[in-house]
């Protein structure tokens, strides 16, 4: 059973609360200092609400830690988040809010990729740090001084592990025709650039390149086309609800590509639970994972077990976290609040995140990542690069469970 | 009061043409398959009060429909003072003068009296400020005797009220030409009586001419100088009244067959 | 041409969801003149019914049995407790009934994200993702009972409305309201009816696409534009019409895409429906 | 006395950026000037005429993508292009508006629908719009309480020049013959009223008025896409606020407007995005039930304490 | 069978029927004539209950209707044949015979009824598939009549049956009026065609502006003068 949003939240805040009270206690003149606000916008609620509570899971509880450690210099941290039901309009509104009105100490960054490049003009006016998935790179190259990948969700890197892992299969075993579907967003637009790009490395022919709007009212189209151009490879470059359509779309219409593709939807946990076993062997890659060997990883992995029942920590709970990380950090090298300061910092400071190691150019951007996923039996595995193997990769895909 | 005679006889009959304010020649209209007005000729002379009767269904409305530009004929002419009327649109013949009624009332529910008059000042008058016209709407209020309800909700109005109001709005208009509808249609005999004064009126006081359609026969009787009997699309008879009741093919299709023979 | 014929064979059995809903809709339009914004959020409802009880090894089709006579009695409840009481306060019924229904609808879609959450949700059975072959033809068995369903219950209220007593009334009250009352037929009991069947089908609708796609509380907008194209392109009062219109946009959606980018398709669709609305302003069927 | 009324707020209006509120009423202000200048845009075809367009958010976006691509293309200043954004609007309007304004009732409504829809999938997917990465512009170089004052003030001219707009329509000539047309387009003919042309200059006008707001908030948002330019709510919002504030004169929309998007945003803060939308759409319900006019008339009625117009008589007007 | 006692009904504020009494006994055929504009058509929505009463009471078959809501009324016998027919254009005939026998009491006579009226007219039978809205003139007020029949009728009310039609159609729908009549159907028509409407008339009443300015039996009026002189408008002077 499903524990409710709101009953996980409860639960969650009273354990924070039970957890900080004794340092309350302890250390009067940390009780009385001011705390250092943080605010920021997610979708709570609408369509991209599915992986909006989970960054919302990672900031609190990176708060939660902050806390129990004894605060940012020296100061507790207080999170707020607003709900912008996943609308661009009330995404910047409301931050624009937090930042004037409640004028929060540091910003954490907003979701999805249209939401943050919104996100990103607003803040540049207001001089304020920003820290976030990003979306796409265009959303880097408008010379924006504040806004930061920290580490991002980025198009354009997300397919370079399975580029990698697909080069090291014999040539005459890798797949000979790809399709590719993408939805007609800038986070689609993104990986699809890194498609064309890597299709072309692995000498592979992209027979069909679709874009569809959101929302998609039937896959079978799509999928009908691939089959029939008799692709064996096929990228589906969208979100979950789409994802899912498309996976069942390809099993009724008994499609069987050696290798799927995909580019957001498998990294959470309901890909799982809704598709179940059909769910299986779709590649897609990620800037972090709960199985890499970063300090604060396992950590992560056992609050997932404890709080919410689940195996692994999400991957946007890990994202969440590792922005705040990067923002932590640049406070305590900066030791100041000013954002002038800070941002100064940032460019200066390498980053010790659950991510790996981070330093930001120029653009805000951290050094590429490349690693591949696959969900194997129901997990989410890490198959490249080969070092950090959680599982063996299977290639090629097995036919549809009947 | 020496009035211009109603002419009468069919389209090119010579010497009528003269004084003819609207020609209809050989008008005809189909809807699919039903044929509503086959050649349809007749003449409204300048001045004159013309009565067009005939039974249900004998195509009198949609005679108006294509006088007034709102279905276009399928074959034949209208002229109104030398002007060629098909192919206008509706509102540009409204602007050459000529107004009209509905059979079944229609004024704009959502404006005040007042308002409803006012539009017709503005539009088809080619007034420019709104309040000027709405004085002038007053004008035409107290002439139709509506002064008190100028600004009632047209709802709150009687139906004979109405139909006063409808015939202000067209009086706002400017015409030289107007067309009734069955204005008398569900008056009361005062009302009734009133009405037929105030065409009259209209008539004699404007100089506005006028082209009505009614039922009863006992008011187009009295009223006009010439009728136009329509029966299935055709005109049937034309003539003045007395002519008209002692026509045996009207009385046939009024009363019935052998109706009568000795009324 | 295997191509062809499958997205034409995909087109129509996707049609027939949109004709389901479209003719509970219709029905109402016709009938109690309202413009019923919510029906498409309502088979969303039903839609979550079916996940729940799927979620308790209740096959949706087995689910039929609760949600039909359940939204039977909502339809029945909803107009006498909500559409007639507004009709009879006067006012623009048209009008107001797409404001209320619109309210009643954004209601209803966040009653649901509140309960699910606003994510999509699949309903998972035995035969999902399971398909029959037919020679070059891949047809997906969910969508064949999601056609099915809807094919069984558009011919169920065809044959209602022009073989029975009853539906026969709710024609004439659709065609003459007057005239109905004329032969005894009580227009209050027969609009209630209606309401209650098209609620009904809506229920089924909500079934069928369950069965075929995923859905969430959001999702009832995407499917509102749809039921307006069928409606008006099919003309509103007819049952035919709308069926052939559901068709229609079915397979246009589909066949458009083998010949021009997917990402246009839409844009094709309202296009097309645009031009068409425009030659024929009352729809293909109307009378 | 009401002149007195509109002076003093015009004043207030005009020295709040001032009183040191910062930033953030200045930003609910200026999103409520758009809702204001949408709506009482909207009811000039919608209301006044009676055409219920539910495609307005095609000519919002089409103001504010014209504004991004001169900007990006041309650098042109958006306060200058935002007014090319409403010719763009209103030259599309006069283009579709001919075909669609021939249809009725429900029928205009959803192909107006379709419209936006065909629009904004057309957006999405030229590639000199940006197509579906979107539209990035250049910031404006200001200080971010600059910058909200500069856009409160735009906006707020936006909104005044709607709003006069809208009530020299209502109270004028035109405002006069679309009643008539709202109310029977064939007596309006009857009268002389040139029903096509002031038809299609009401729809013009409107589109061009939407077209103007939409250039504004491109710019201030800085960066556009179709998803939330031609957004189908955008449409929505617009008639649902002009039809509860009372779409027959030029201040029900106007009122319709604050009141929703000040309960909007009220309910949001307190209860909560979803909590606040079931409120929301049951108010709505409850609203339109109970006062089918709108909710200026109602005041108006309170306030003057008149008697209610009578109930219309019984539709079946036939005669005896 | 039919008391109709000081009746009044209104449009709005605009009052068309001014206190009407008339009595229709069993087995008669009872006209009512007058002049376009004399409330006959309002009478009749009134007593089958389509349009509301202000004033007066409507005995019908030793019970009062007053008020009744018209699926009511027609359910214990009053029909009305209405003017104007309101038939369903998509509806075929059959189906409009059907919907005719909708109360339970006619429902059970259903297959003879049909029979029976498919032999009053014979052009149904041949038509029994086609639609309302594709039949002639005629064809269309012999449906609307035989609509009514099928409800098993105590009364049969008749607004303007041969209104619109061909004369030998409108002789067809009244000989069928009289064979009906003959096998004891009561019947209340309402007619322009004065000498049909008189001559067939057991009683006749003469209405004018909501009142009934004359009444007595049918052929006994047929040259009444001030007959003449309402329909043809010569000013009446007797």
């Amino acid at each position: 059973m499903r524990l409710s949003r709101r009953q996980v939240l409860k639960s969650a805040a009273l354990g924070a609360g039970a957890l900080a009270v004794p340092r309350v206690l302890t250390h009067g003149a940390w009780a009385q200092a001011r705390p250092i606000r943080l605010g920021g916008t997610l979708p709570l609620t609408g369509p991209f609400a599915d992986t909006g509570v989970w960054v919302e899971r990672g900031y609190r509880y990176w708060a939660e830690k902050v806390n129990r450690q004894g605060g940012l210099l020296g100061r507790p941290v207080e999170v707020t988040i607003l709900d912008d039901a996943s609308s661009v309009d009330r995404a910047v509104s409301l931050l624009e809010r937090l930042i004037t009105v409640d004028r929060v100490d540091l910003i954490l960054g907003g979701y999805p990729g249209t939401a943050a490049a919104a996100q990103m003009a607003l803040v540049e006016r207001y001089r304020k740090v920003y820290i976030s998935m990003g979306g796409h790179m265009a959303s880097f190259r408008r010379g924006f001084k504040f806004s930061f990948g920290g580490p991002p969700l980025m198009g354009q890197w997300w397919y370079e592990g399975a580029w990698r892992w697909l080069s090291n299969i014999p040539k005459a075993q890798r797949p000979t025709r790809a399709a590719a579907i993408t939805v007609n967003n800038p986070v689609g637009m993104s990986a699809r650039e890194s498609i064309q790009d890597g299709l072309k490395r692995l000498e592979i022919p992209l027979v069909m390149d679709e874009l569809y709007d959101l929302p998609l009212a039937s896959a079978e189209p799509l999928v009908s086309r691939a089959r029939a151009l008799g692709a064996d490879m096929f990228l589906a470059n969208g979100f979950f609800p789409d994802g899912v359509l498309t996976m069942r779309a390809m099993k009724a219409l008994d499609y069987n590509p050696k290798v799927i593709l995909q580019a957001i939807g498998t990294l959470i946990p309901e890909w799982v639970t809704q598709l179940g076993p059909d769910g299986d062997y779709v590649v897609s890659g990620t800037a972090i994972h709960h199985r890499l060997p970063y300090p604060g990883i396992a950590e992560l992995n056992q609050v997932a077990r404890e709080r919410w029942n689940l195996k692994w920590a999400p991957l946007y709970f890990l994202f969440g976290y590792a922005w705040a990380q990067v923002l932590q950090q640049a406070v305590e090298a900066a030791k100041s609040l000013s954002h002038a300061v800070l941002v100064r910092y940032m460019r200066e400071t390498t980053f010790k995140t659950i991510a790996g190691e981070l330093r930001f150019d120029e653009r805000g951007l951290p050094a590429p990542y490349e690693y591949a996923t696959q969900v194997i039996n129901g997990e989410v595995e890490l198959i490249w690069p080969p070092g950090r193997r959680s599982a063996q990769p299977v290639y090629p895909k097995p036919p549809w469970r009947r | 009061m020496a009035r211009p005679p109603a002419a009468c006889g069919r389209a090119g009959s010579t010497g009528a043409a003269l004084t003819a304010m609207l020609r209809v020649s050989g008008v005809s209209k189909r809807f699919g398959g039903l044929t509503v007005l086959r050649s349809v000729s007749f003449q409204v002379a300048e001045g004159a009060i013309v009565g067009l009767i005939g039974p249900n269904g004998s195509g009198k409305t949609t005679l108006f429909n294509v006088i007034t530009g709102f279905h276009p004929p399928d074959g034949g002419d209208v002229v109104f003072m030398g002007r060629r009327l098909v192919g206008l649109a509706p509102f540009e013949i409204a602007r050459t003068g000529i107004a009209r009624t509905f059979q079944v009332v229609r004024p704009f529910a959502g404006l005040t009296t007042a308002d409803n008059v006012a539009a017709a000042v503005l539009y088809g008058r080619g007034a420019r400020h709104v309040r000027e016209a709405r004085a002038e709407a007053r004008h035409w209020l107290q002439y139709v005797r509506l002064e008190g309800a100028a600004d009632a909700a047209v709802s709150a109005l009687t139906l004979g009220e109405k139909k006063r109001l409808e015939l202000a709005r067209a009086l706002a208009t400017g015409p030289r030409l107007l067309l009734l509808d069955e204005v008398f249609a569900g008056l009361n005999p005062a009302e009734s009586a009133g009405a037929v004064d105030l065409v009259r009126r209209v008539r004699d006081d404007l100089r506005i001419t006028v082209l009505l359609v009614e039922h009863v026969l006992r008011i187009v009787m009295g009223l006009c100088e010439h009728v136009v009997v329509l029966g299935s699309g055709q005109v049937i008879a034309q003539g003045p009244p007395v002519a008209i009741q002692a026509d045996p093919q009207v009385r046939h299709i009024y009363l019935g067959e052998g109706y009568g023979a000795a009324g | 041409m295997a191509q062809v014929l499958q997205a034409l064979v995909t087109g129509l059995l996707t049609g027939s969801v949109y004709a389901l809903l479209g003719a509970g809709f219709s029905l109402i339009w016709g009938v109690a003149h309202v413009i019923n914004i919510v029906h498409p959020a309502l088979a969303v409802g039903a839609a979550y019914a079916v996940y729940l009880l799927a979620a308790r090894g209740v096959d949706p089709l087995a689910s039929l049995a609760v949600v039909v006579p359940l939204f039977f009695l909502l339809g029945v409840g909803f107009y006498e407790g909500v559409i007639r009481p507004a009709a009879r306060r006067g006012g623009d019924l048209v009008l107001v009934s797409m404001v209320l229904t619109f309210g009643l609808a954004a209601a209803l879609e966040n009653v649901l994200a509140a309960v699910w959450g606003p994510g999509p949700r699949v309903v998972n059975v035995a035969y999902t993702g399971r398909a029959v072959q037919l020679g070059v033809l891949a047809l997906p068995i969910t969508h064949l009972a999601g056609a099915g369903l809807a094919t069984v219950t558009i011919a169920a209220l065809y044959l209602f409305l022009h073989k029975t007593f009853p539906g026969k009334a709710v024609r004439a009250v659709w065609q003459n309201p007057e005239g109905a009352a004329l032969c005894a037929i009580n227009l209050r009991q027969v609009t209630s009816l209606t309401y209650g069947l098209a609620i009904a089908s809506a229920g089924v609708a909500g079934v069928a696409l369950a069965l075929i796609y995923s859905f969430s509380p959001a999702s009832h907008l995407m499917w509102l534009v749809f039921v307006f194209l069928v409606v008006i392109v099919g003309g509103v009062g007819s049952l035919v019409g709308v069926v052939v219109a559901g068709m229609l946009v079915g397979a246009l959606t589909n066949l458009s895409t083998l010949v021009i980018p997917f990402a246009w398709a839409p844009f094709f669709l309202f296009a097309s429906l645009g031009v068409l609305l425009l030659l024929r302003p009352t729809g293909l069927f109307r009378r | 006395m009401s002149r007195a009324v509109a002076a003093g707020l015009a004043v207030v209006l005009l020295i709040f950026p001032w009183v040191g509120t910062g930033e953030y009423p200045l930003a609910l202000l200026y999103s409520t000037f758009m809702y204001v200048a949408l709506a009482v845009a909207w009811n000039v075809i919608g209301g006044f005429a009676g055409y219920l367009s539910f495609g307005h958010a095609a000519f919002f976006g089409l103001g504010g993508y014209t504004t991004g691509f001169f900007l990006v293309r041309a650098g042109l200043s958006p306060f200058l292009t935002a007014p090319l954004g409403a010719a763009v609007a209103a030259a599309f309007a006069a283009l579709a508006g001919y075909p669609c304004l021939r249809l009725r009732g429900p029928y205009f409504a959803v192909v107006t629908m379709i419209l936006g829809l065909a629009v904004r999938a057309v957006v999405l997917n030229l590639p000199w719009t940006g197509a579906a990465e979107g539209l990035w512009m250049t910031l404006p170089p200001w200080e971010p309480i600059v910058a909200r004052r500069a856009f409160y003030y735009a906006m707020l001219a936006v909104a005044l020049v709607t709003v006069l707009a809208g009530r020299a329509v209502r109270l004028g000539k035109i405002g006069v013959g679309l009643e008539a047309i709202r109310e029977d387009e064939e007596a309006a003919q009857s009268i002389g009223v040139p029903v096509v042309r002031l038809k299609m200059s009401a729809l013009i006008l409107s589109a061009g008025l939407t077209g103007l707001a939409g250039g504004i908030y491109a710019y201030d948002r800085s960066y556009i896409h179709p998803d939330f330019m031609f957004d189908l709510h955008l449409s929505v919002l617009a008639v649902l606020m002009a039809l509860l504030g009372g779409r027959q004169s030029w201040a029900g929309p106007i009122l319709g407007a604050v009141v929703v998007r000040l309960v909007d945003e009220a309910l949001t803060v307190r209860v909560g995005t979803e909590a606040a939308r079931i409120i929301f759409g049951l108010g709505l319900a409850l609203v339109i039930v109970l006062l089918p006019d709108g909710v200026l008339p109602y005041l108006e009625r309170l306030r003057w304490r008149a008697p209610r117009p009578p109930a219309a008589v019984p539709a079946a007007q036939a005669r005896p | 069978m039919l008391r109709v006692e000081g009746l009044y009904a209104a449009y709005g504020e605009l009052e068309v029927l001014h206190g009407v009494s008339l009595t229709v006994e069993a087995g008669q055929f009872v006209s009512v004539i007058g002049p376009n504009g004399a409330g006959k058509t309002t009478l009749l929505r009134v007593l089958s209950g389509l349009h509301p009463t202000t004033r007066g009471a409507v005995v019908f078959d030793g019970e009062p209707i007053t008020g009744f809501p018209p699926d009511l009324i027609c359910e214990r016998g009053f029909v009305h044949v209405p003017e104007g027919r309101l038939l369903f254009p998509g509806m075929s005939v059959r189906e409009h015979l059907e919907l005719g026998a909708y109360n339970r009491r006619a429902r059970t006579h259903l297959r003879e009824q049909m029979e029976h009226i498919f032999a009053l007219f014979p052009i149904l039978r041949q038509r029994h598939a086609q639609l309302a809205g594709t039949l002639s003139g005629g064809e269309q007020q012999m449906l609307a009549i035989a609509r009514a029949l099928m409800a098993k009728p105590l009364l049969l009310a008749l607004d303007e049956p041969s209104l619109g039609l061909a004369p030998r159609m409108a002789a067809e729908i009244f000989a069928a009026l009289r064979q009906l009549n003959h096998e004891g159907l009561t019947i209340l028509l309402i007619s322009q065609e004065v000498t049909q409407a008189l001559l067939m008339a057991h009683r006749a009443y003469v209405l004018e502006t909501g009142r009934v300015i004359l009444d007595g039996p049918g052929p006994a009026l047929l040259h009444n003068a001030q007959i003449v002189a309402s329909y043809l408008g010569i000013a009446a002077t007797s």
